[in-house]
C-alpha cells in the first residue's frame, strides 16, 4: 500500500471526495492557486477548477459564514481555518449558527460543513501558532469534533466528515504532518513513509466517526490520548516500562465512552492527556465520564496531563509541551498511588 | 515618554469624545425637518448594468414612486395591475391584522414574545412579490411579510408562535423565528447578522451550481455594525455574488437611533459604495417604490451581474418587541410626525385614486382579513398556546440537533425520562 | 441596611465606582440614555455624563476591541454585553486579546476592563437568550470569570472586578435579577426585599474574587453550585432532607479549590450542577479536581447535574432547567451509591 | 416549491462564480500597465477640515510627490528639511539592513521566524516621523520602522526576536512581535485587524480623558477583510475618535493578491467613504508623500475633526516571511516591475537632485549602518539566541498572565519544578 504524509492523506480525502461527489467545494485562504500554507489542498484547484477549490478574503468568519449559506443550499463545503488560533473571528458561525441550524429549523435546513484546522504546538509558533482550542467545541452541542493521529486515519475520518450530514470540526495536529512525534524535539522526525499508520488506501474509504482505536494494549493502567499525544503516551508507557493501555480517541465527540469505560474497568487506573491548557480541558470531561462510570473499579485518582494554564509560548515550548518526561511521571505517580 | 527631537507647535485643544444623540427626546417636539425627501418620481432609474460610481446619488437619495396625491409617477413606477396591487394591499394589511392579534395574544400570555411590523410592511410584502419561486431569503425577525406574501399559512406561523403541539419547530425556537425552505424563508437567527453573510454563501452556492435562483439577505440599520455585514460585503463584492443586499433603516434600533450605528456616513446604502456595490436607497413606505427597486436589483442578481445594497427607509412605529417600552427613548407622537407617512394607506390611495379601491371595499377586506386571522387563531389554539393545551414534547428537547443521536444524547434523553 | 434589587446591586456598583474613579467608563447596547435592557445602567449617564456612558453600535467586537484599546491607554472600561448568548462576536477580542495583552507585552500593556453579561434560562428566552458561557471563558487563561447569586455579593464583586487590575468576565444571572430562583416555576417569586442577601451597604466595599461562600452546612454531601443554581441546591436539600452543604463559588477562575477540598473531605460526597450543557461544562473541571484533591475521602462517585446537551429549548425549557426534582435525584442517588 | 401565480419570463442564464484573479502567475511575464499612476504633484491638497465628500476623489487617485527625475513636487511637498531627509533615508536603510541581517539570522538557525518590509520601509518610518511624543500606534508585525524611525534600540529588537536572556517579553512572544510602550508600539498581535479597533478604543480613551494624543490603527491589504476592520470603521465614524486608520497595501496578503480582499472596489481607500471617513491614497514608496499625507490625517485627528482613513500602496518585495516562498505563485520579476520603484533608491535620489547626497556619502552611510546593525547583533547575540546561550526561564510561563498570579497557577508553577 502506498505511504503518505497527514498532508497528502488530507489531500487525498478532500480530492476523493470532491471527484465521487459535485457538491464538495473547498475554499479557504490561500488554499486555491498556492494550495494552503500546508500544502493541504494542493492541485485541486487545477483539477476541479475555481469554482470549487478557490482562495478567499481573510475573513474566517465569511469563509465559515458562507459556507454555512452553501451547505443551507445543498453543497458540502469543506473549508480551511489556516490556524485554529484563527477560528475564533469565526466561533459565532460556528457555535451559534452551523451547530444550530438543523435544530431551530426543525431539519427543514442542515449544516452538512466540515472545518478544518491545523492546531497544537512543536512548531515555535508561539502563542497564536500553537492552540488546541477542542474544548471550545465539545461543549456546544450540535458539533461534532474529530482528531486523527495519522495518515490512514486522516483520510478515512476526514471522508467520513465530509459526509456526515452535520458540521463536523476537523483538527489537524499540525505537529504530525510529517511524521509521528513523541515529544522527543531534539530527536529527528521518523517520516511517515516508515510507519504503518502511514498507508493509505488510494480509494474511498471512510474512518467512522465515534470509534476510538487502542494504540497499545495493556494491563496496568489506562491512557487517554488524542492527535499528537498518542505518540507521547505510547513513549512515555514504553519510557517508564510501564503496561499501559493507549487509547487513540480519534473522535472527541461522538466519544467512544464504551472504549473507555472497557479500558479503565479493565486497569484500574487512568491518565489523561492533553496539549490544550488544562482548566476545563476536555481532560476534565474525560476525567468526569471515567469517575461517573469505572468509580468501583478506580485503584488511584484519575490523572491529567496537560499544557499549563498559559499562552503557548515562543521560547519556551518545550518547557510547556506535556511530553513523555511529564507524562511519565504521572504514569509512575498513578501506578504508585 | 520616548524623547522627541521636534515638540508640539502649539499645544492643541483637549479633545473630545463626539456621542451622537437623536434630535429629540420623550418630552421633545418631533421633528424631521432634517430629514431630506426627494418627491416622488424625481430620482433616475438606471439599467440594471449602470456602473455602480455612475449610479453613487441613489446611494444618498431616496427612490419614491407614490406621490402626496397618491399617484403613482417617474420612472419607477413600475407596472404592476390592478390585481397585483389589490393583493398586495391585502398581504399588507393581513400582516398588521395578524400583528395586532399576536400582540394581543402575548398579552394574554399565550405566548412568550412578539414582534410586530407596524409601518414597515411594505418592505417585506412588495420585496417577496419581486422574487421568484426557488430563490431564498435570509430574514431578520420583522420580515414575516415575507411569508405572508407567499401564500405561507397564517395558522402555521401562529402555531410557531404559540409553541404549540402543531409548531412546525417542535417548540424549539423562540417566537416569531420561524422557518419555511418551501416558501424561500430561511431559518431566522436570534444572532444578528449571521444570516447576511450566509445569504452571500447561499448565493454563490447557486452561482457556482450553475443555477438560476438568487438570494436576498436582510438586516436591520442597527446589525449593519455587526461584523457580518461586513464579511457579507466583503465576499458578495469580491465574487459578485447573485444576491440582494437589503438593509431595513426603521430609525431605531431598540433605544438606539440610526445615527449610532451609521456615524459619519449620511446613509446605510453609501457603505455598498465602499464596496464597489450599487447601492440603492428606496422609500420603505411605499410599495411600488419598494416593488420595483426590489425587481431592478433582483434582475442584476439573476443577470450575474452581482450584489446590490438596497435600504429601505422607513420606521418603526411600534415598540421594539413586547419586551420593550418607547416611550422611555423617543417622542411619543415620533411617529405620527414620520414624513413617509403610512404604507397601507398609501397604496390605499393610490389604488383608490387608480379606481381600483373604495372606501367600501377597504373596510370589506379589512373585515374579511380579521376573519382570516382569527378564524386562524382559532385553529392554533386547538392545538394549544404556549401554557395550555397541547405542547411539544420533551423528546423534541433530544431529536433533532444531529440527523442521527449519538450515543451521550440517548443517555440524557433516558434519563430525562422521555 | 437597605435592600435592592440584584440589578439595582449591580447599577450601585459601577454607580459607586465611577464617582471614585474618573477611569471608570461604562457602554454597550442601549447601555447610555435607555439605561440597558435590563435597566443596569439606568441614571449613569445623566448621572457621569455622556462621554462616561454611551449608547455603542450593535457590534460585540466593537464593544471589547475598544473597551481593550481603552484599558491600554490607563481607563477601566466596564461594558456591558446585552445577553451573554450574543458575546460570541467579541469571542476572539476577549479571548485572543484581552487575556493576553499584560503576558505577551510582559506588562508593558494591561487590560483591566470588565465584561458584564446576563446569562442563563428561565425567562423563556429560547437558545439566544438562555445560554450559560462559563466554561469558554474559564478554558481561556488570563481571564477570570466571576457569577455572583445575590445582590450583595454582586455589588462587592463588580467593584472588586472594576478595581481588578485584569480582564474579568462578570456573569449575570438573570433569573435573579429580582429574587433568589430555585427552579420552581410555578410558584411566584420573593423578591430581595424579603431576603437577607438583598441587603445592600450604599457605601463602597468590595467582596474579594476567588473566595466562595457556604450558604449551608452540611455534613452530608457537598453541593458545588454557583448563581442560579445555588438556590436549586437549596431547595434540593429541603426538598430530599438531604443535610447537604451547599458551596457558592461565585469566582470560577480563580477558584477557591481550597473551601471545596475540605468541604468534600468532610462530608465524602459531592454532586456538582449548573445550567450550561454538561460536556465540558465547568462540571467536569470541578469534578476532576475533587477526585483528584479528594480521591481518598469519596464515598460515591461525583455525581453532575447539568443542563442537557442542546440548544435551550422555548416551550420546553422547564424540561430542560436543571430544577430542584433533578437535583434531587441525584443527591439521592449519591447519598446510596 | 412554493406556488407562485407569475412564472420567471425567459428562462435566463445560468449563473457562475466570479473568482478574481491575478493577471500574471508563475512563468507570466509582471504586467503592471493597468495600474493607473497619476502624475507627481496633481493632487490636490484639501484643507484638513474639508467635507469627507468634497474630497472623495483622493481616495481613488494616488498622492505623489517625488517625480522621476527626483524632484518634490506639487502641493504635498511638505518642509521636510535636509537633515530630516537625511535621517529618514537613515532609518529606512537601517530598517532595511536590519532585515537582511535578521532573514539570514533566522536561516542560520538563531530564530524561529522572521517578517521583513523590503519595499515597504518609506511607510512605518515617514509616518512615524509625522507624530508626536505620546501617540499611540497599533501596528501589524511589518511596521518596525515606527519603532526604528523612534530611535527604539535595535539591540532590544533582536533580544526579542532571539527570544533571548533579555528579551523584552521573557520569550513569550514570537519574533518580531514587540511591544514598546514608551515608543508609542502597541504589543503586536499574531491575530490579524485585533489591533484595528483597539486603536480607535485608545483613542477614543484619549477624547474621553481631554487628552491631546492621537492613535494610528495599522492594517494590511488583506486584513481589512476581517471583521475587526469594520468594528475600528463604524466606531471611528460615530464617535470621531482621534486616529489615523493606515491600510498598508502590498498588493499582496501571503499568496493571496489583493483583488481578492479588494473584490469590486477600485481601492481600498474606498471603504472609508462608505462610513463618511475622509479617505486618502498615497505613494507608500514615496517618502516624502507618506509624511505629508500622515503629517495632514495626524493634525485632523489632534485637531477633534475626527479619523482619516489612508490606503499605502506599495509593493512586498520580498517573502510573507521566512515560512513563504513567493515564486510559488508570482513571478520572480514582478516586484522589479512594479512601477512606484524602492522607497530608499527614490528618497536617495532626492536628496541627491537637491544637493544634500551623494553617491559617496551613500555607500558611506550604508557602510556605518551595516556596522552599527552588526554590533547590535553582536551584543544581542552576547546574551543567546532562540537555541542557545542566554535564555529566557521556564518560570516566565506562569509569570505575567495575571498582575497577581492566582493558586492554580502557582500549583502548576511548582509542578513544573520552576
Ligand atoms: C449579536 C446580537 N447582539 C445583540 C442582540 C440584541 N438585539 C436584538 S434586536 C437588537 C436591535 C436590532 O436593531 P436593528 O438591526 O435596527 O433591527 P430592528 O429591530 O430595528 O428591526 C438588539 C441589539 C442580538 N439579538 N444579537
Ligand atoms: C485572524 C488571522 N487569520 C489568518 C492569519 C494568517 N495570516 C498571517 S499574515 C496573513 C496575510 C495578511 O496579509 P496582509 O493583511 O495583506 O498583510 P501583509 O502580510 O501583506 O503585510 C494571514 C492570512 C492570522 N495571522 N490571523
Ligand atoms: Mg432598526
Ligand atoms: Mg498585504
Amino acid at each position: 500500500m502506498p505511504r503518505k504524509t497527514m498532508i497528502e492523506a488530507i489531500n487525498d480525502a478532500m480530492d476523493v471526495s470532491m471527484k465521487r461527489d459535485e457538491r464538495v467545494v473547498v475554499f479557504g485562504e490561500d488554499v486555491g492557486y498556492f494550495g494552503g500554507v500546508f500544502r493541504c489542498t494542493a492541485g485541486l484547484q487545477a483539477k476541479y477548477g475555481r469554482s470549487r477549490c478557490f482562495d478567499t478574503p481573510v475573513s474566517e468568519s465569511g469563509i465559515v459564514g458562507t459556507a454555512i449559506g452553501m451547505a443551507a443550499y445543498g453543497l458540502r463545503p469543506c473549508v480551511e481555518i489556516q490556524f485554529a488560533d484563527y477560528m475564533y473571528p469565526a466561533y459565532d458561525q460556528l457555535t451559534q449558527e452551523a451547530a444550530r441550524l438543523r435544530y431551530r429549523s426543525n431539519g427543514d435546513f442542515t449544516c452538512p460543513i466540515v472545518v478544518r484546522m491545523p492546531t497544537g504546538g512543536g512548531i515555535f509558533g508561539g502563542q497564536t501558532h500553537s492552540q488546541s482550542p477542542e474544548a471550545l467545541f465539545t461543549h456546544v452541542s450540535g458539533l461534532k469534533t474529530v482528531v486523527p493521529s495519522n495518515p490512514a486515519d486522516a483520510k478515512g475520518l476526514l471522508v467520513a466528515a465530509i459526509e456526515d450530514p452535520d458540521p463536523v470540526i476537523f483538527l489537524e495536529p499540525k505537529r504530525l504532518y510529517n511524521g509521528p512525534f513523541d515529544g522527543h524535539h531534539e530527536k529527528p522526525v521518523i517520516p511517515w513513509s516508515k510507519h504503518e499508520l502511514g498507508e493509505v488506501a488510494p480509494d474511498h474509504y471512510t474512518v467512522p466517526l465515534g470509534k476510538a482505536a487502542v494504540r497499545r494494549e495493556g494491563s496496568a493502567l489506562t491512557i487517554l490520548a488524542y492527535g499528537t499525544m498518542v505518540y507521547v503516551a505510547l513513549a512515555a508507557a514504553e519510557e517508564t516500562g510501564i503496561d499501559a493501555e493507549v487509547i487513540d480517541l480519534r473522535t472527541l465527540l461522538p466519544l467512544d465512552l464504551e472504549a473507555i469505560v472497557e479500558s479503565v474497568k479493565k486497569t484500574g487506573r487512568c491518565v489523561v492527556i492533553h496539549e490544550a491548557t488544562m482548566t476545563s480541558g476536555f481532560g476534565a470531561e474525560l476525567v468526569a465520564l471515567v469517575q461517573e462510570h469505572c468509580f468501583y473499579h478506580l485503584e488511584a485518582p484519575i490523572a491529567r496531563v496537560a499544557g499549563w494554564d498559559t499562552p503557548y509560548p515562543h521560547a519556551q515550548e518545550w518547557d510547556y509541551f506535556p511530553g513523555p518526561a511529564r507524562v511519565g511521571r504521572a504514569l509512575a505517580e498513578t501506578m504508585e498511588a | 515618554m520616548a524623547s522627541d527631537p521636534k515638540s508640539k507647535a502649539a499645544s492643541p485643544a483637549p479633545l473630545r469624545l463626539h456621542v451622537p444623540e437623536p434630535e429629540v427626546r420623550p418630552g421633545d417636539m418631533p421633528d424631521f425637518s432634517k430629514v431630506e425627501i426627494p418627491k416622488a418620481g424625481s430620482v433616475e432609474r438606471p439599467p440594471i448594468d449602470a456602473d455602480p460610481e455612475s449610479i453613487r446619488k441613489l446611494a444618498f437619495s431616496i427612490i419614491r414612486v407614490l406621490n402626496r396625491k397618491g399617484e403613482a409617477v417617474g420612472p419607477w413606477a413600475g407596472s404592476l395591475t390592478d390585481e397585483e396591487l389589490v393583493q398586495g394591499l391585502r398581504h399588507m394589511m393581513t400582516l398588521r391584522a395578524f400583528d395586532a392579534r399576536m400582540q394581543m395574544a402575548q398579552r394574554q400570555g399565550k405566548t412568550s414574545f412578539y414582534m410586530q411590523h407596524l409601518g414597515e410592511e411594505a418592505v417585506s410584502c412588495a420585496f417577496r412579490k419581486a422574487l421568484e419561486p426557488g430563490d431564498m431569503n435570509f430574514p431578520t425577525y420583522r420580515q414575516a411579510g415575507l411569508l405572508i406574501a407567499n401564500g405561507y399559512p397564517m395558522v402555521d406561523m401562529m402555531n410557531q408562535i404559540y409553541s404549540n403541539e402543531l409548531d412546525p419547530l417542535h417548540g424549539r425556537q423562540l417566537p416569531v423565528l420561524y422557518s419555511s425552505k418551501e416558501h424561500g424563508f430561511f431559518t431566522v437567527s436570534g444572532n444578528l447578522a449571521t444570516q447576511f453573510v450566509q445569504a452571500v454563501g447561499w448565493a454563490m452556492a447557486s452561482a457556482i451550481s450553475g443555477d438560476t435562483r438568487i438570494a436576498a439577505g436582510w438586516i436591520g440599520d442597527g446589525s449593519t455594525a455587526e461584523s457580518d455585514f461586513h464579511s457579507a460585503l466583503v465576499f458578495a463584492s469580491t465574487y459578485k455574488a447573485p444576491v440582494v443586499l437589503n438593509v431595513v433603516n426603521n430609525q431605531w434600533a431598540i433605544s438606539t437611533f440610526q445615527g449610532i450605528a451609521r456615524g459619519g456616513a449620511g446613509t446605510f446604502a453609501a457603505r455598498g459604495l465602499g464596496f464597489g456595490i450599487p447601492a440603492l436607497r428606496v422609500d420603505g413606505n411605499d410599495y411600488l417604490a419598494v416593488h420595483a427597486v426590489g425587481k431592478w436589483a433582483i434582475e442584476r442578481a439573476r443577470s450575474n451581474l452581482g450584489p446590490t445594497l438596497v435600504e429601505y427607509v422607513t420606521y418603526r412605529t411600534g415598540a421594539h418587541s413586547t419586551s420593550d417600552d418607547p416611550s422611555a427613548y423617543r417622542p411619543k407622537a415620533e411617529s405620527d410626525a414620520w414624513p413617509l407617512g403610512d404604507p397601507v394607506i398609501r397604496l390605499k390611495n393610490h389604488l383608490t385614486v387608480r379606481g381600483a379601491w373604495s372606501e367600501e371595499r377597504h373596510n370589506q377586506a379589512e373585515a374579511e382579513i380579521l376573519d382570516e386571522v382569527i378564524s386562524a387563531q382559532k385553529e392554533a389554539e386547538k392545538h394549544g398556546t404556549l401554557h395550555t393545551g397541547g405542547r411539544p414534547s420533551a423528546r423534541d428537547i433530544f431529536e433533532g440537533l444531529y440527523e442521527e443521536m449519538p450515543p451521550h444524547l440517548r443517555r440524557q434523553r433516558q434519563q430525562a425520562g422521555v
